[in-house]
């Protein structure tokens, strides 16, 4: 069923009883054509693309949970293409692209909304290293503006520009940059694969992967289990877990990155904004809370929670940056599980068993990515060659040091 | 109404508030909540979705209507618990989420049209034209979403944390809790007991009955008093626990100025991090409402909140009460009501063998279906088989049973046990290590059930600390808690989940119809629990409805996560300490002042702050300083602070054994008395840091790191050492503190320098020796970072303020002076020197064409990853000078002139640029494809953010003095 | 060349108020003394002869006005004179590198718990406790030298800093005793 | 979340900065093929379960501790000194 203005209407006349299920709840069938590990965002946008873009519809996506119960579930919902390293700066463009299409194309209000990105810097070189991201961004084809002081304080003029310890020199802003709402995202993207036939099966947990010589051929699960020709890994912070059901090891280790959302406010802040001097990053969503984090707890964790320290440097960094939020009250902590990589860029590639491929090393970025992603695995597990914008996200790229490291802090996997 | 002779405020003092723009008068002891109720006001907010009229619903913090502004002085708080709010002397508050007045809210249009905005209904919508979405529909969406509203002026609030330690925690005052505390109190171990509420004693001040003999109400006296008298107890009145973390760490919100005007340096709140042995939960249990048609109109409250009102506020929420119940203990709050001379329509209990002994007319096996009164209760209507009763009532106490407030146990991802004889969820054990449950917060209802409980788990406690106590049990009620389940009454109109965001059951059953069938997928679709209370009386009611709809138990459909806080914190409080220049130490320099002294702005490199530039008088713009300081330092003499750089003193046989091992170059064959640059790699083969390094005997060097990199060397040299060469003889420490340093440069340094020697000393370049200066054990090394003949002066930090004013003096004297930053910066790129501009962690020694400095013979750390394909080639960009008339800027990119700008055709990019005084031209440092191979060549460079289109020459980095004759002079 | 003048970090700086005390004091050299594999006999017999022993962990021992602070494994600082040659150790001069604050007074406890993640009272924290811990976002080295007093050394570049978190929480916890909760 | 240093006591984890996996012990000798280097540097088991990894005690004694944790409960069972344990 098409959803629109006039069907809400219509269907309000009547008790609003015409409302059919957003997809089925199949039970798995014993054999798909393609399988994919996850019904987070990046499992649920790839089976999409594969079956709207590569005409394939005989997929099941299997999810431990309830769909969207990862990361996509819980998280600060910023979109942005603001990357400078070729290899990214193509892909999040890609991403972006695809954003600014996504409602009429899945017909679901994700509630995509462009209303600009400040990328704040407090330094002579701060400055130097966000002129160089800017001017890749629009190298790239995407929007970048250079804020001097006053320039920020035009836009935000509640921040704290007298008194704090790391004085505004000047911001980046992304006009293009925004948020979106994360739910919405995946059940839009369940829906429209659900609608051209593909199976999403939940509380269906990928307990095996079945290898013959060297050539996948189906996968265990709680449900019993199911033959494939292809399957795809798509399943975030737990990566490590499924590959081992193949026997690999991947770059990854898993950390808890905490974000906050505060009770319902009247309109504060419009635009996201980025704190540059102790990872900070605020933004307002439509409901009225202040979504906002900022590091991660720093020790690898699965336990989707974190500690007090992080919680007490984020709070401070947002005081120090803009002190009218202080009366706003925390209303809720949460914490998730990100699969950081040794150069904080992911990974969309084959594996060394045939028809089995990999797309994980997402770190903390993975919602903006959640429309490239799909497009660029589903163009992989069809064609068996990596879509020229994700060329770059070899598995391999570690061993032969083609490495793409936005933050220049080399192979610890939590500085990314 | 007040009612005379009931309640522990205190009448002697009447408190004058103002709500509304009205003023009202309570008296010391009252809440918010209460004082408007004894001022019979009860409509006090709107609800968020249809704007439906809200009245205070309970007489705790789990209150989802009754939320206020409270404006101060110097801050407003959006959306404050009136329930918990203490009136004091010229409280301001004010109602919030409003178009208009509170009783003319424009946004109550909403409910009109409520059948078009059922549960996620945005969903479905606005998407067409695409352009309307942020152009129309989202800013009117935004501005009538949220529900109270910030100032937006800064936070002025004094705000503090702290650190608590004990081995004993209570976390709750009822029954359960008193006993736990006494308990643990007398056994002499280190207590904690900690209440969210300004009064101790939790529902016994409500429910009266007798403890021990005596009335309730004395009992806590009694044990709060020897509580109090014990040095090993300490009592945290105003404190909510917040949040279970890792091994037995609890995050406490304490209220400490919010119920007193202002006073200076009295912190508004205070956020604790107490870390406990073992720690008690006795939260008691939070009774819930029950869903029936329009169940949400202001006067229709918890049955419990009337009876709090009445015996700890002495105040009647209504002239006339009915009571909708299915306990036996509900029937407590009529009785106390009739006792006090408030009228009791009627008792309504959906039990049909329940009792009807109160003389008033007692409704056995009906339900409330309906109610009136648009801004306030008026009457009711009952169902009892297949009759309907009409009732006049102002008031309607209602009671669907009590859920155990189990959220702490909760915070480590424990799922809570379904308990189908309670009807409610309880605690699973050991959820988080060392917190145990007890009294009603784990299903034991009565107070002798809170009062053993409380004791035993705390006997648990002080058995595992080694000690011994013994505590006779009071004895109390142990009334049998029997209830028939009610969630929501049957029956086609509207009945109300959750109350703040205006969930009905309809919007459950239409979750589950449009296939959103998780309890996780119910609650992001409807928004049930996701207010400001987050669905504390509501959400159990939510998922059994849910569970109804789906064809599951409630157990099978299970609860959503709690997530900290148990209640709402501020950003003050957790950040407190954070705000202005508190966010992160502070280091000065010695020369701090006499630098501040002469107009230089100081700017913030890394912790430190350092001088950007020195203006004279007529100097209008830093680059008019930083030229002449730059001709100063090339002709006559600079003197610069360089104490910022890390210092790290290494001493034993194998210290420079140790340097080959963490530099790509050799150090253990630098003769003593000289100093050698280093290049110094990650394990990853991209370089950390560079810098000098002086050997000052035969076991002895002195490490300089570069000031941004001072922790993260010396944190991978701990690591290098204690990892793999943990038994060579080496010791090394920081010694960037007890040294004051300074760079003094140019065609007259050696004059300079030599006249503050007691004894000249004639040093090669690169050497380093002791010397005396005024009295003084010094060192003196002949290093340049400007290009010039330099020297570095170092004096224990206590004289390097007298050192540097007697230097800039001197130097003035010469033709010289002081230079910062800016210079500084100009100097080194005429020379080519690399800092973190360069070395920004994506580079290989090879990049900045020092792959010679990489030994061959000997391993050292990075050198293997060094070696990877990606890490060579003519792919990668390589160092290079760029040279331009026009001004050119950092953060360009660089192209081949003639080509299209675009990603592709992209050749490498600009990291440090200035304006050189001595080349008369821009000079640059970046990075380009295959550089050293095309030297010479044009390049052509763009910054779009700054608007530049400029055609550089490529050079080689050193511009100035290539062969280092000055240097060597 | 005339003579250079020495300063402290806070030159002698001092505040009282609520009962608790805060002064800048001058504790006279501080040397590091960090024992090389195999060196620990020796270096015991140097110190020997000052009537002193590499500490235990979190520990300090005092005698005759000198002292010696543990600060690290097989390290520790002798404060309050010069170091004699000690083989076996590495001996670094820290004398310039370090300001030390003194606390006292009945609610000094109270104080510091605003800034240190330990437990300062006097049961957990004896007189002869050396701590390195951390005074809010520094690093510092707390000392129990007395019933109700500590000394706590912060790198030098950084004594304002300190100088400024404890006198703010002196105020509040001022503040706190002047009103009934 | 707190940490047992093995010199000084139990301490909050604010004092203590985390490397990554115990893997960073285990240098590839001078020559081993690059395949070592890539176990050394970046493939990591990442167990949801009982792991080992490296915490520095930044604000302590300055030791790196070898800690055995569970990534799921955050139970440590055990801190023993890098510096300390046999090569």
């Amino acid at each position: 069923m098409r959803y629109s203005g006039l069907k809400v209407i219509t269907e309000g006349l009547f008790g609003n009883k015409g409302w059919t299920p957003a997809w089925r709840d199949p039970a798995p069938k014993a054999e798909y054509d393609v399988i994919i590990i996850g019904g987070g965002g990046h499992g649920l946008s790839t089976a999409y693309y594969l079956a709207k873009n590569h005409g394939i519809t005989n997929i099941a996506v299997l999810e431990k949970g309830y769909l969207g119960s990862g990361n996509i579930g819980r998280n600060t919902t910023i979109v942005r293409a603001n990357y400078f390293l070729p290899g990214n700066s193509e892909f999040y463009s890609h991403s972006m692209k695809l954003w600014e299409g996504l409602e009429s194309d899945l017909n679901y209000n994700v509630m995509h909304s462009q209303r600009g990105l400040i990328n704040l810097f407090h330094s002579d070189g701060q400055r130097d290293a966000f002129v160089r991201r800017g001017n890749a961004m629009i190298n790239q084809g995407d929007d970048a503006i250079l804020l001097d002081r006053d320039g920020v304080r035009e836009h935000l003029p509640y921040l704290d520009f007298d008194n704090t310890r790391f004085p505004i020199y000047g911001g980046l802003l992304h006009p293009r940059g925004g948020s979106a709402r994360h739910d919405a995202v995946a059940w839009g993207y369940a829906r429209g694969a659900d609608q051209r036939g593909v199976d999403l099966i939940q509380n269906c947990e990928v307990n095996g992967i079945d290898i013959e010589n060297g050539v996948v051929r189906g996968v265990q699960t709680t449900r019993g289990a199911i033959r494939a020709k292809k399957v795809g890994i798509v399943v975030a912070g737990r990566s490590s877990q499924v590959a081992a059901m193949a026997g690999m090891r991947l770059p990854i280790e898993s950390h808890v990155l905490q974000a906050f959302v505060t009770e319902g406010l009247k309109p504060v802040i419009n635009h996201v904004i980025s704190f540059g001097m102790g990872h900070f990053y605020i933004s307002q969503s439509d409901k009225g809370g202040l979504v906002f984090g900022g590091d991660l707890d720093f020790y690898a964790s699965y336990a989707s929670r974190g500690n007090l320290p992080m919680v007490e440097h984020v709070m401070e960094a947002g005081m120090t940056l803009m002190p009218m939020i202080g009366r706003a009250k925390v209303l809720r902590s949460w914490g998730g599980i990100m699969d950081m990589s040794p150069d904080g860029s992911p990974v969309i590639d084959k594996t060394h068993v045939d028809g089995l491929f990999i797309d994980c090393g997402w770190n903390y970025g993975g919602f903006k990515a959640v429309p490239a992603s799909g497009w660029c695995m589903a163009h992989l597990m069809a064609t068996g060659e990596p879509h020229e914008v994700a060329a770059k996200f070899r598995l391999d790229r570690f061993a032969t040091g083609h490495l793409l490291d936005e933050e220049g802090t080399g192979s610890q996997h939590n500085l990314h | 109404m007040r009612v005379d002779g009931k309640g522990l405020i205190d009448r002697t003092k009447p408190v004058r508030f103002r709500f509304d723009g009205k003023d009202y008068a309570g008296y010391k002891g009252d809440t918010l909540a209460s004082a408007l109720l004894a001022n019979d006001v009860r409509l006090v907010g709107r609800s968020f979705k249809y704007h439906r009229p809200r009245g205070v619903l309970t007489a705790g913090s789990e209150e989802p209507n009754a939320l206020v502004e409270v404006l101060g002085p110097s801050n407003q708080t959006p959306n404050v618990r009136a329930t918990m709010q203490e009136v004091f002397e010229g409280l301001v508050a004010q109602s919030q989420n409003r178009l208009g007045s509170l009783r003319f809210d424009l946004l109550a249009v909403n409910d009109y049209v409520s059948p078009f905005l059922s549960a996620g209904f945005y969903y479905k919508t606005f998407m067409w034209p695409r352009a309307f979405w942020e152009g129309l529909y989202e800013p009117i969406i935004r501005r009538a979403a949220g529900l109270g509203s910030l100032s937006g002026k800064h936070d002025e609030g004094t705000y503090e944390k702290a650190f608590a330690f004990c081995d004993v925690l209570v976390i709750g005052s009822g029954p359960a809790g008193l006993m736990a505390a006494l308990t643990a109190g007398r056994s002499g171990a280190d207590v904690i007991l900690a209440e969210e509420s300004h009064v101790l004693g939790g529902r016994l001040l409500s429910d009266g009955g007798t403890v021990g003999g005596m009335a309730a109400g004395d009992w806590v006296a009694q044990v709060v008093a020897e509580l109090l008298a014990m040095p090993n107890v300490r009592i945290m009145a105003r404190t909510a626990v917040t949040g279970a973390y890792d091994h037995g760490t609890y995050g406490a919100l304490e209220r400490v100025g919010l119920h007193k005007p202002a006073r200076p340096n009295l912190p508004r709140e205070c956020f604790w991090r107490i870390v406990a042995k073992h720690a008690v939960l006795a939260s008691g249990a939070l009774e819930r409402p029950v869903g029936f048609e329009n169940n949400d109109r202001p006067g229709i409250m918890m049955a419990s909140a009337v009876r709090t009102y009445l015996n700890r506020y002495g105040v009647s929420p209504g002239k006339r009460v009915t009571l909708f119940a299915n306990t036996d203990q509900a029937r407590g709050v009529a009785r106390d009501l009739m006792a006090a001379g408030v009228s009791v329509a009627a008792i309504i209990d959906p039990r049909p063998d329940a009792s009807a002994v109160e003389d008033c007319p007692v409704h056995v096996g009906a339900v409330v279906i309906g109610s009136r009164g648009r801004l306030g209760l008026s009457g009711i209507q009952v169902r009892k088989g297949s009759e309907t009763i009409e009732i006049e009532t102002d008031c309607l106490a209602m009671s669907g049973g009590w859920n155990p407030t189990i959220h702490l146990t909760c915070h480590m991802n424990g799922r809570p046990r379904w308990n189908e004889d309670l009807a409610a969820f309880v605690p699973m054990e050991g959820a988080v290590p060392g917190l145990v449950a007890v009294g009603a917060a784990n299903g034991s209802m009565s107070t002798h059930g809170a009062l053993v409980t409380g004791h035993a788990a705390a006997l648990n406690a002080v058995e595992a600390l080694g000690r011994k106590v013994s505590v006779p049990l009071p004895e109390a009620e142990d009334m049998p808690y029997r209830l028939k389940a009610l969630w929501a009454v049957e029956g086609k109109g509207r009945a109300w989940l959750d109350f703040a965001n205006d969930v009905t059951t309809k919007d459950v059953k239409l979750a589950a119809q449009e296939g959103f069938r998780s309890v996780e997928h119910m609650k992001r679709y409807t928004t049930q629990g996701m207010a400001p209370d987050q669905g504390k009386t509501s959400n159990v009611a939510a998922l059994a409805v849910l569970a109804d709809a789906t064809g599951r138990g409630i157990a099978e459909t299970g609860v959503t996560t709690f997530r900290p806080p148990y209640v709402p914190v501020s950003i003050a409080a957790m950040g407190a300490g954070g705000r202005g220049e508190g966010f992160a130490p502070q280091r000065f320099l010695t020369s701090d002042q006499a630098s501040r002294d002469r107009g230089a702005p100081m700017i913030e490199a890394g912790l430190w702050y350092r001088p950007s530039y020195f203006p004279k008088p007529g100097e209008t713009t830093w680059r008019e300083a930083c030229d002449r300081e730059v001709n100063m330092v090339r002709q006559a003499v600079g003197v610069a602070d360089v104490s910022t750089l890390g210092k790290i003193d290494i001493q034993g046989r194998d210290a420079g054994r140790f340097l080959d091992f963490v530099y790509t170059n050799t150090f253990s064959t630098l003769p003593v008395g000289r100093v050698r640059y280093g290049l110094m790699l990650r394990e990853d083969g991209l370089v950390l840091d560079d810098g000098t390094s002086a050997r000052l005997g035969e076991n002895h060097y002195l490490m300089t790191t570069t000031t941004a990199a001072a922790g993260l060397v010396m944190r991978h040299m701990d690591f290098v050492h204690q990892a793999f060469c943990a038994d060579w003889q080496v010791r090394f420490i920081s010694v960037t503190e007890s040294w004051a340093q300074f760079a003094v440069a140019g065609p007259k340094a050696r004059a300079l320098v030599n006249s503050f020697l007691e004894v000249p000393v004639e040093l090669p370049f690169m050497g380093v020796a002791p010397v005396r200066i005024g009295g003084v054990d010094g060192r003196l090394f002949r290093i340049s970072f400007s290009g010039e003949e330099g020297y570095e002066l170092a004096v224990p930090t206590r004289y390097g303020e007298a050192l540097f004013r007697d230097l800039v003096a001197r130097a003035e004297t010469m033709g010289g002076g002081p230079y910062g930053m800016e210079a500084l910066n100009v100097l080194r790129i005429e020379k080519g020197f690399i800092t973190h501009a360069e070395i920004h962690g994506r580079v290989t020694a090879h990049d900045i064409g020092l792959e010679k400095m990489v030994a061959s013979r000997k391993d050292c750390i990075g050198k293997a990853a060094a070696t990877r394909p990606g890490m060579w080639g003519p792919e990668r960009e390589q160092l290079v000078g760029l040279r331009a008339a026009a001004p050119i800027s950092a953060g360009a990119h660089l192209f081949v002139p003639g080509t299209e700008v675009h990603r592709e055709t992209d050749q490498g990019y600009v990291t440090s640029v200035g304006w050189s005084p001595t080349l008369g031209a821009w000079l640059g440092l970046g990075f380009l494809k295959d550089g050293r191979a095309r030297l010479g060549q044009k390049v052509r460079l763009v910054d779009h953010l700054r608007g530049l289109d400029v055609i550089c020459e490529v050079c080689h980095p050193v511009f100035h003095d290539p062969e280092g004759e000055k240097l060597r002079a | 060349m005339p003579e250079l003048i020495a300063k402290s970090a806070l030159e002698g700086r001092s505040l009282n108020l609520g009962g608790v005390s805060l002064a800048e004091v001058d504790v006279g050299p501080i040397t590091s003394v960090a024992v090389l594999p195999g060196g620990a006999k020796t270096v015991a017999r140097g110190l020997k002869a000052l009537g002193l022993a590499m500490p235990e962990p979190n520990t300090f021992v005092e005698k005759k006005g000198l002292r010696i602070v543990w600060t690290g494994r097989e390290q520790a600082f002798l404060i309050g004179a010069e170091s004699p040659v000690l083989e076996g150790a590495a001996v670094t001069d820290q004398s310039d590198g370090w300001a030390v604050l003194s606390l006292s007074g009945p609610a000094a406890a109270d104080v510091l718990a605003r800034l240190v993640p330990m437990d300062l009272r006097i049961v957990a924290c004896p007189v002869g406790t050396a701590l390195r811990s951390q005074l809010n976002h520094m690093n510092a080295v707390i000392l129990r030298t007395g019933d109700y007093a500590f000394e706590i050394m912060v790198f030098r570049s950084m004594a304002r800093t300190a100088w400024h978190e404890l006198e703010t929480a002196t105020h509040m916890v001022a503040a706190r005793a002047g009103v009934k909760i | 979340m707190r940490l047992t240093c093995p010199l000084c006591g139990d301490r909050d984890r604010r004092e203590f900065y985390y490397y990554g996996a115990e893997d960073y012990l285990h240098r590839p000798a001078e020559g081993a093929p690059l395949a070592d280097l890539d176990n050394y540097l970046h493939l990591r088991d990442n167990p949801a379960g009982v792991t080992k990894d490296l915490w520095y005690h930044e604000a302590g004694c300055s030791q790196w501790l070898l800690v055995t944790r569970n990534t799921v409960t955050h139970e440590i069972s055990g801190v023993e000194l890098v510096a300390g344990r046999k090569a």
